[in-house]
């Protein structure tokens, strides 16, 4: 029997994110409202019911990327006793991550604040439904950057379908991580993990990237739909808590095959899918940009799986399932910053350096390095990420780009390239190390991992009392 | 009474059932096992890592039959799950000391 | 072997509900052509393409609800032998439900009658494509009143597609009792009593609270997308339901543990995507209130999800998988009133009571009181939907449901607090009183239950022939 | 262990395409810069964003359908040791269906060429993101009869959007097909097989059907969705593949019951919310006619499984959940061609035809012809494919298909049915014989069967190195 | 030390466990088996095609007990049960030559 | 000959198989089974109904070994299967009687 919950534990969770935050807050404070005088100068941006409706159809499928997507993707690899409490991780995180952001995620990468967090105007979506007039909202979302010489983004949707979208991709992020500390970590300790990461480390980087205000934005960086933010951010942090938290008992030894590809195939299948919201969504209309972002998806996303595919036939003999499904994911991570920027020539490119790279990441070099990453967070996200957000820099064709403001958009070429490994570099480092701290303190307070024992018995039974078939 | 325990590929099962009826055996039961043996097993292949699987599904039936029909219902069995591949599996005989039907009480020889 | 299907059982279905209806349909038949008059007065009203977008992917998540995501989450939770009859009572009612809504539902629920029945001036979706010429519809459907100072309600998408979202629902509500009377009910008994139940009490309750001239609507109860309609009305059925059928054999003394819990999960999540289509789509419009909708939507269902899981935790020791997704579920059933009148704090308050009240209810009150509500259809859905009812009218915000007629909307308030207890009570009894008048008349007709050797042996080999795995 | 695999077979594809193809391209070299002169005199088409919303979730909605609900339908029909090689057949197609379309499948379908086969000016999607400007399209998608007399179809959609629905529908049809030779066939030849069915097959029917120059088209034959171009095309493919590689080992002998009916409910559900998309998603805007398609299409579909069910029932004494899912399946079937023209009434009519003459080709035609289509693709597929075509020449009803040009639209009657007819024969025979040679081609380059000993080890560990469960 | 090897009705085995344990029996193993007899099978019905299935969800108990308890164990079972329904099963009777606890080396009659 | 059925926890079959082969044991049978014994079940919960699960999953070996290899197979599976935790299993040893192999018709010790 467990013990009950330390729950003195999680409602210290949001003192240390208070407290980090502060000074940015006492700095922007009149941010909010300058934007809103800004935004009354300009005509008021005008909603349009078609870039709504793909929104929020585009929110629903990024949610079903990780609820029961993520969930089945991870579950149908783990071992019989670890289904139940893998499928949990993702559950739980959607819950967390929905609170977390609400209270004060969202604020912290949305707002203006400073060029490397928000500050709190929305704390608590603090006056989101403002602008709702007879049931609908009088005006449109402007991203405002609150920044002399930087340009408001504007969209044509209400702003809580802008926050809910957004909501989608900081819950799969975090979620993504559990690949790699999968079979072994403390139900407990991923509540407390996850929360501080989402508001620590996720929503920052978001605001880098995202925001107007953002360094990262104002430099140039290309993400169009989270390369950076998303998959190379959640793959680095499961690569330390790999390696943190140690390999599975068993590992090398035991056979650890999966409970139920099956499962697995599912889960991937709803992957690609849902990303249809994640990327042509990422274009915040119902546009040309999306209709090529879906385009460019599903090329790479095919190129990569049979990349993958290929390169197992070739050298082991025989095409696997889970092989053409993991090529697939790995397509679509690598495609994701590129989404908004590329056409579809660059995208059979960046399919099959990902489907390759990742075969040879997630089969040789995690071998020749000896970290057990369970499901390939690391190799798979992490590696694939770095390969799209880079080739994003090699292909982005400028018209699709392209403002009034900047009528050659951002072409690829050397520079951007250059800016591209800026953002890989900055997003690596920061996460790794705020991941590394993160653990820590989550480990001060109720320790990372089951013991032995529990961990051979199975999560599912010793963290949540149930059972699979 | 004999417990014959054979241990046979599981495509052959109903082969093996077939043969059986017309020698009067009514009853027998059935249980999926893995077996390790002189077959080697498959190898499966996970991300690149390869499994070598050393167990093999196998179908296992019991039958108790009257001591005097051990003999054909060995013969039967064998005849009937032979492949003559390697893995074709088993057969053991056991002593049985008492029988009993559930529903009657029936006792022994009766109770098959 | 079954005796082949009682072929005159179902035909004897449609008569009582016409006799029921048959008053409404003299006092009434005038209204259609007053109200097409009405409409040729004003300017007709303009479809818009992105609200019918939003509407037509709504209808397809609200779908995805019922079938595979009910199925599932319900055939997870039974013994394996009833796990193929469980996931036939939701696909089976799918397409009875449908039939019956074209042949004679909608007509009961959305068009003019009287106060409490609809008339049957779209008796077969008679003349539903009126409005077509060149592959579309002239003008959009308003939902007319018929009834001098009662104003109509006029939409923006064809009739087709409001027809449609609104069978989704007339579908997944009584696939939402089948929770109660799980692993016991006969087949052919389900279709007859669903036949009858969509007809009389559904499609009945849908016109007092939906049509612009049902008593609640015009009384100003508010319920936004069902939860009167469709969760206290599908719970207390399911109530009467697992009275009048009696415990399953060996209830409290079998271990009735679920076949299979990751099948749960699946289910739970595509419920939680597709209620954004339940409860955003509710809007009828992809505008700022459907945007506000589906934030409160998922903050609700986060909240009582941990809300469960946290009441569990410390008292029972572990945090359950089934406990997680059970409280998602009670969190949803809980906002669905509320959803397009209250903004993100009012949705917290409700997300955390329903999570609380519903753990307490499915683990404690059904203990306490002794019926046999399988799955917890009662637990889950009537007592969630009654915190949500009532909440709804504490936590409305005016300017969500303000039109140009009423500038103030239906503000929270102890006046509004007594209109949705009015909702509650008659939906409670209405329903309640309907549901064991048409059990005994499915009784009479077929028996309601299979026998207890039918039962111990399971209904996928008795009722279907077939079996899992 | 295989052999690893026969790379140059798979180089040697696309030869026989191009060859093919080459007269085609001679021809109409010039048709292109035709249509853009056309376009340019008359006032560019105008971008819809609802209509572009719709058809983006359609979109998604449709590759649902394939990944994972055909996979799981078909999977879940299989012998346990087959499961995971029936669903690397719907995913492998998904990948390499993507990559020949975007090669070339896409160019011979959808651009001008002759009555018989598109041209090449959109080999590798070239210049598909010619209008782009700023992130959208400056115009939108004009489908180019590029023959006189002969009208373009102007849409309101990027072509890139247009291009990805289309690429759905190219992804599902060869998918479909597996079904007949599920079990047995060779993934190597399954790779070949399709990528030639796929260009010379697949492309040149849809352009027959779809384009503007395309011969049936013009003659006025009514597919809105598919009945002719994917069901009976797949199905009768089906046939031939049941009929060239022969009966399961086993086949009538072994006991063949389903490994896991639920998932196959799982992937009829998803099959059935996912052809929203498909039917609905046809009309290629967000308007009244997709109403209507939606519409017919849940009605014909409940009736169907109905009446699959029913006779069923009354027939066999017990009506199975196999029965009702392949009843809504030849539903979904049959109304696809009906979709965009029939009202409600007709649509219960193709209904009920569909899933009562299913049943019988399911489980009597085909044990008295004797061919061994393992999960009834031809069965279902073509046999509903016909009733549909047929029946729809029967009720279209003229006002959903009438335009300023041709103000009547197609109403149904004896001429619109000799059209059908001559719809269906010719899809029937081009299919059947292309099918033929190309499964002959296919054997001569790597053999169609797996070996009866593989066979019977089943394909999962003897293709894929890897096992369910 | 007698194995007392049951074929029962799965529904049973709660019933059949709770009679054991009066008499002293401390453990048993269970698996899940299937079954052929004189009970016929069931009818399933695929797309039209019917599969008669031969074989039946059975449970079989196996349970070493020292000799002087074989008797009262083997009544306990058969009433335990009984449902007098054609199916019930049977029970078998084997000699144990040897037993041993894993946990402590115990041997025989203690290791039970 | 002997037949040796040993129960022993799930995880330690890999151990015990690697334990039995230098000892010339070239093939044996491997079942899951649920096992009832001193070891207290787990508690499951649902819905918060709290379900005592009185039987754990196990393993059940069966491995016919020549009768000198008897002593020897015994204590290398209680080695290899030792935890010293309650719940750790039992070895049951039985006489067999006659032995054949399917794919031979050999017999008795050569058929092992
Ligand atoms: N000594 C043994 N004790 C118990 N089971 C055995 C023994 N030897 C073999 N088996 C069973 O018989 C099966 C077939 O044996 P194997 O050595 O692979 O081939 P063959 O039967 O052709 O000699 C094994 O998979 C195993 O289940
Ligand atoms: N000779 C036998 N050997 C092994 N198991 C048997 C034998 N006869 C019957 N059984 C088992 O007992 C079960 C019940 O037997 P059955 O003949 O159906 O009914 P009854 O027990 O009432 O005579 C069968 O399903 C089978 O598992
Ligand atoms: N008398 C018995 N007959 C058959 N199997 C038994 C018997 N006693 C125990 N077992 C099996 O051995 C397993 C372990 O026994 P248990 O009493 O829990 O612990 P230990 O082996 O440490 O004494 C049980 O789960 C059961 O499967």
């Amino acid at each position: 029997m467990k013990k009950p919950l330390n729950v003195w534990g999680l409602s210290a969770l949001l003192l240390p994110a208070l407290l980090l935050a502060l000074p940015a807050f006492a700095d922007d404070a009149a941010a909010p409202a300058a934007a809103a005088a800004a935004a009354a100068a300009a005509a008021p941006p005008k909603l349009d019911s078609g870039d709504t409706a793909w929104m929020l159809s585009s929110t629903a499928l990024v949610l079903l990327m990780t609820i029961p997507g993520l969930a089945l993707f991870y579950a149908g690899m783990v071992r019989k006793k670890n289904v139940l409490a893998t499928m949990m991780q993702s559950f739980a995180i959607t819950c967390i991550v929905t609170i977390v952001w609400t209270v004060a995620g969202y604020s912290i990468a949305f707002t203006t604040g400073n060029a490397y967090f928000g500050d709190f105007s929305r704390i608590l979506l603090n006056n989101i439904g403002g602008f709702i007039a007879k049931g609908n909202d009088t005006q449109a979302f402007v991203l405002a950057s609150g920044i002399k010489d930087v340009a408001d983004m504007s969209t044509t949707i209400p702003e809580t379908v802008y926050m809910m979208f957004q909501m989608t991709f900081a819950i799969i992020t975090p979620a993504l991580i559990c690949g790699a500390f999968a079979d072994r970590m403390k139900f407990s300790a991923l509540c407390i993990f996850i929360t501080l990461w989402s508001l620590l480390v996720y929503s920052p980087i978001a605001h880098w990237v995202w925001a107007p205000s953002g360094w990262a934005n104002q430099l140039g960086v290309l993400d169009f739909a989270g390369g950076t933010v998303v998959h190379i951010n959640a793959g680095i942090a499961g690569l330390v808590c790999a390696l943190v938290l140690g390999k599975r008992v068993g590992y090398g030894s035991d056979n650890m095959a999966p409970y139920n590809l099956a499962y697995a195939v599912i889960g991937a299948s709803l992957l690609w899918v849902g990303w249809f919201g994640f990327n042509a969504g990422s274009a915040t209309a119902a546009n040309g940009r999306a209709g090529m972002a879906m385009t460019v998806t599903q090329i790479a996303t095919a190129a990569a799986a049979l990349g993958w595919m290929f390169a197992e036939w070739i050298t082991k003999g025989k095409p696997s399932v889970l092989g053409a499904i993991s090529g697939a994911v790995a397509g679509l991570v690598a495609i994701t910053p590129a989404s908004g920027f590329v056409l579809p020539g660059g995208s059979i490119v960046i399919g099959v350096a990902a489907g390759v790279i990742c075969f040879w990441s997630a089969t040789s070099l995690k071998h020749m390095l000896g970290y057990d990453d369970s499901l390939d967070a690391f190799g798979v996200h992490c590696i694939g990420g770095i390969v799209g957000a880079l080739l994003t820099g090699v292909f982005s064709y400028g018209p699709l780009s392209a403002t009034d403001a900047s009528p050659d958009g951002s072409p690829g070429g050397l520079d951007q390239l250059k800016l591209q490994a800026i953002g890989v570099c900055s997003t690596l480092v920061y996460s790794a190390v705020m991941t590394f701290i993160l653990l820590m303190v989550t480990k001060a307070l109720v320790g990372l991992r089951v013991d032995a024992e529990e961990e051979r018995e199975g999560l599912d039974i010793v963290l949540h009392g149930e059972q699979v078939l | 009474m004999k417990l014959i325990m054979a241990i046979i590929k599981p495509f052959k099962l109903d082969d093996v059932r077939e043969a059986l009826t017309p020698l009067g055996v009514q009853g027998l039961t059935v249980s999926e096992v893995k077996g390790f043996g002189r077959q080697k097993g498959q190898t499966e292949i996970y991300r690149g890592a390869e499994y070598h699987v050393s167990f093999l599904p196998k179908i296992k039936i019991e039958v108790v039959v009257p001591d005097d029909l051990t003999d054909q219902v060995i013969e039967a069995i064998t005849k009937a799950a032979h492949t003559g591949k390697i893995g074709d599996g088993k057969i053991f005989v056991m002593d049985i000391e008492r029988a009993q039907r559930i529903r009657t009480g029936e006792l022994d020889s009766e109770a098959l």
